[in-house]
């Protein structure tokens, strides 16, 4: 494993030459999106200016190009996940749309009234408001893994909650407390129940090595945007008997077989799954990120954030001591880069906005994790998080940017 | 940091710090709503009494939680309709908004010709202290939290005025 | 209105400096999906080098002005079509994403069994297949418009098919025929049996000038990547009380107000149906699409493909004749750039392959059309399509390669 | 127009123009089985007449409509099998695939290693005519349009099979 050289690395991102303020930007909001290097932004205009064309469809050489390049990036996507097969891939718009493919195709065909699905007080939205529309419509019974006080599961009564489960719908890594919860147990106790297991790899699989094999998932959800990849396009991994089991989610052009006045057949899988025209740019650049994520590799990845998270919990106890409250593990092990904190009295609204007096770009809120922030007993937190292009000087940065907003609030 | 002091003007941060009228008040006979800033988990409480036979605003407590300027913009907006009667706290809300529109609903074109309309709907209304929230039209991400309370009194009234027709 | 000046025009695509087998490109497939020019490319590019961020939930700058740029998009595509509202436009991936919208949110809370939805013989799969799934779903009763022997709709038992209607779904624009469809009174028939009326406008809107309210229309669905902007994103228009009325579609962050472990409560449109991050450098490049139409303007668009699109038939007819089928209607008032075509017993995708050699991009195949092939008459045909970009050597071009396809197959 | 004539050799464009065993067979005793592609729209419609007791294609008859390739592929297909023994047809059936399979599946990786799987295939299979198919995996598109005969047999088999036992 080489270390990644992170001068030369934000030299990839041409955004990080951007000033505000006059100064230059600090960002330290991977978490909600991931900045985009070069490489993803010209395997993107390469496609634009020289093979676009819809897909699937035209024989001519163009199309074929496109085509030939769209499925390439699904072998990518699939091999970045150590998926088995690239059919395995549905392209979706995110992974919030991945989660809801599940919920109206798998679920609502195999869920009755009475059914429960598992999931935890650290979901986000994205993983919790499907089931609760499921929940509503169907009768189906939604339960909660509770918080632990280090900020991890409290797994005391899983085997309760997973009696009689159809579904556990649970986070690889939190995006509020950086969290890393371990699939692999969760799996075997929820396949013992007969459960099935969707997992939110949103925040994992941009940060640490993912192999859904590993993890004996049924169902796994991640988005582009997060990983250094374009908006527009997220995927859903499951394994192919599930996807061909299932029934077809959105319907119209490519997902169809033949199309009849009185009826239609679907496509194989992954087409069925992908009605009408799909991201394909999207999907290109999709493929050019997880390259460039390969390339350097995800073991030097997570072992520099683990290094430069560790640094930044460091510095901000060692600077601000009790004026810091973080909401998430202590140790750098099993947590990403997700710092949350309340500061000083200051809400995280107020700290974000004078942060950004000096270019540091930072979440403030509740993190669509309105369930999670209840538990924790506050309305909102300010939420640094690290990727790849981030340094010891960016910690720095927000370490005095977090000082000045001391001092301006000071009552 | 120069911008910073035309968002936090002192007077918002002294209502920030020492927020009025915060409390609740048994309900009936006063009027409890709830607001919520989706985007940010801002929450305003208001707690509206109404005496029918005047229409005016008996009395006013608030509660919830929320950044400086949502808080602060709270308790500006509860010290300024106490004891108000309610045509003039409908013109008070108006005004508010009147003076946030340009930039609140950033789906609304680029304000053009709003002008007027804006002239019209401050024509007479004295906002006092609440002038100080204007700093935070430069800041558009902060206008809901500016908001957020006088759009709740406004659901307040709305629902009162129903529980009464 | 100025007219166009295509050889100017076509410097702003730089695909069309490809090219393909030592030819230059002569891309004929704009009904498929459109070429980009470098005003929407660089818009994209410009949102990923400066300002890019997740939208909504940022205080800091950059988050602030991806922010303000997602919003003024959404206000460009609703002027585009005069749209009362911009809250009215919700970005979906694609056209067919915005029609299953209408299928899962609108017709599944306001369809029973035993209500009808009426449709027509041309339309595409992706307004054709959600229904379906319906119908089969809710036993909903599904009608059809047929097609006269003049390409267009044979309107003569209109009523009759709308007697008991909730909903007629149908194309401005076919995509395989070029038939326009006159919407207005089509509108008015349905809303006098109290039927609403969503119209499919993917091919309608990027080549006529669009106008929601002279329609008179309840839903319009279009994509994006067909009126020269990217993929992976779409518009659902509607009426705001309609999209204040109807359920959620997809759940998920962005699109609640409040969630708590018992439930939530939604957003207000158009965010609550725009469940997860959405696609926010690709509505940038939407909006960037429809002010490069707007400055061209859309009847001088229209009036270039009204002339391009008759001396494309005309020029068809001469050098063919009876060797050549026409599928569409003859005239070019009331029908659009979209020419398909059966050609001298030879397959349309050799045809297709033929015209390859010469760089020339057609699609062959059965355009997502399959009830209309049948009624047709025909596996599949041969369609060129026109859009701004092109002129008439493209069409001499298009002659010239059908030609030595016909040399190649001779007997 | 140099790589067409890699793809439409003239035998096949003999086979689209004449195909051979065009028609219907009685069923049953014959097994019908109908091949569509999503992407185009071509389609087979294969008659199978399988002899139980010698376990021989009795007869074939094809109909369906598509481009040359796909139906060039067809005829030269029910000329192939017609008469042969199932477990040469089973062969058969998988040689022709392994001819195509380096690029058939576009999701299927690089195809890198496939290369002695082939030779496994071929060994000891005279394709006969339908090498004249090879021209086609220049043409990754139209793979599927020369497969689609193959698949749909491979599926009347499978049928047939499962009708028997
Ligand atoms: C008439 C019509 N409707 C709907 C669609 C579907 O559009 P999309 O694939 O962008 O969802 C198309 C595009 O092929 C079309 O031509
Ligand atoms: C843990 C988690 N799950 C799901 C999501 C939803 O992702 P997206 O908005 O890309 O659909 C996010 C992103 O905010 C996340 O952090």
């Amino acid at each position: 494993m080489t270390a990644l050289d992170i001068a030369k690395l934000k030299r990839d991102f041409p955004i990080l030459e951007r000033k505000v303020n006059g100064k230059r930007l600090v960002y330290l909001d991977s978490a909600s999106s991931a900045q985009k290097p070069l490489a993803v932004l010209n395997a993107m205009d390469e496609c634009h200016r020289n093979y676009y064309a819809n897909i699937h469809r035209g024989v001519y050489t163009i199309a074929e190009e496109a085509t030939a390049a769209f499925e390439a990036a699904r072998r990518k996507v699939a091999q970045f996940v150590n998926a088995p097969r690239a059919e395995e891939i549905i392209f979706t718009r995110n992974a919030t749309e991945a989660i809801n493919l599940v919920a109206y195709s798998w679920a609502r065909a195999n869920l009755r009234a009475g059914d429960a699905i598992v999931l935890s007080h650290m979901e986000h939205h994205s993983n919790v408001v499907p089931w609760q529309m499921l929940a509503a419509e169907r009768g189906v019974e939604l339960r909660w893994i509770p918080l632990a006080p280090d900020f991890r599961l409290d797994l005391s009564n899983l085997d309760a909650l997973l009696d009689g489960a159809r579904l556990l719908a649970i986070s690889a890594m939190s995006n509020v407390l950086g969290t890393i919860n371990d699939i692999r147990p969760l799996a075997d106790a929820a396949h013992a129940h007969g459960a099935l297991v969707l997992v939110d790899a949103c925040q994992y699989v941009p940060h640490v090595a993912t192999d859904v094999q590993q993890w004996d998932a049924d169902f796994i959800a991640f988005s582009s945007h997060k990983l250094l990849g374009p908006t527009g396009i997220g995927a859903l991994w499951s394994r192919l008997e599930l996807l061909e089991a299932m029934p077809p989610f959105l319907g119209g052009g490519e997902m169809i077989r033949d199309v009849r006045l009185d009826g239609f057949t679907t496509n194989d899988v992954p087409w069925k799954f992908e009605a009408g025209t799909p991201a394909i740019v999207e999907a290109v650049g999709f493929g050019a990120a997880v390259d460039y994520l390969s390339a350097l590799g995800m073991d030097a990845v997570r072992a520099h954030e683990v290094s430069l998270t560790g640094y930044a919990l460091e510095a901000l106890r060692d600077r601000f001591g009790e004026s810091l409250t973080i909401y998430g593990p202590t140790g750098v092990d099993r947590r990403g880069g997700a710092v949350s904190f309340l500061f000083d009295g200051i809400h995280a609204h107020d700290v974000s906005q004078v942060l950004d007096e000096d270019a540091v770009c930072v979440r403030a809120g509740h993190h669509c994790a309105k369930p999670l922030m209840r538990q924790l007993g506050v309305p909102a937190t300010t939420r640094a998080s690290f990727y790849l292009y981030n340094d010891e000087a960016d910690v720095d940065a927000l370490v005095e940017a977090l000082a000045k907003a001391q001092k301006f609030f000071a009552v | 940091m120069a911008g910073l002091e035309d968002l936090y003007r002192e007077i918002i941060l002294d209502h920030y710090r020492s927020p009025r009228n915060r409390g609740e008040l048994p309900v009936p006979p006063a009027h409890k709503v709830e607001g919520f800033n989706p985007l940010c988990g801002d929450e305003v409480v208001l707690y509206l009494d109404v005496d029918p036979e005047s229409d005016m605003v008996r009395d006013v407590k608030i509660a919830g939680q929320g950044c400086s300027i949502s808080q602060a913009s709270t308790s500006m907006m509860s010290a300024a309709v106490k004891g108000r009667p309610l045509a003039e706290v409908r013109q008070l809300i108006r005004a508010f908004k009147a003076l946030m529109s340009i930039h609140e609903s950033k789906l609304e074109g680029d304000g053009e010709g709003d002008g007027s309309d804006l002239a019209a709907e401050l024509a007479g209304v004295r906002l006092g202290d609440l002038e100080a929230l204007q700093g935070v039209v430069k800041f558009p991400v902060r206008i809901k939290c500016a908001t957020l309370a006088w759009n709740t009194l406004q659901q307040a009234l709305d629902e009162t005025a129903q529980a009464q027709a």
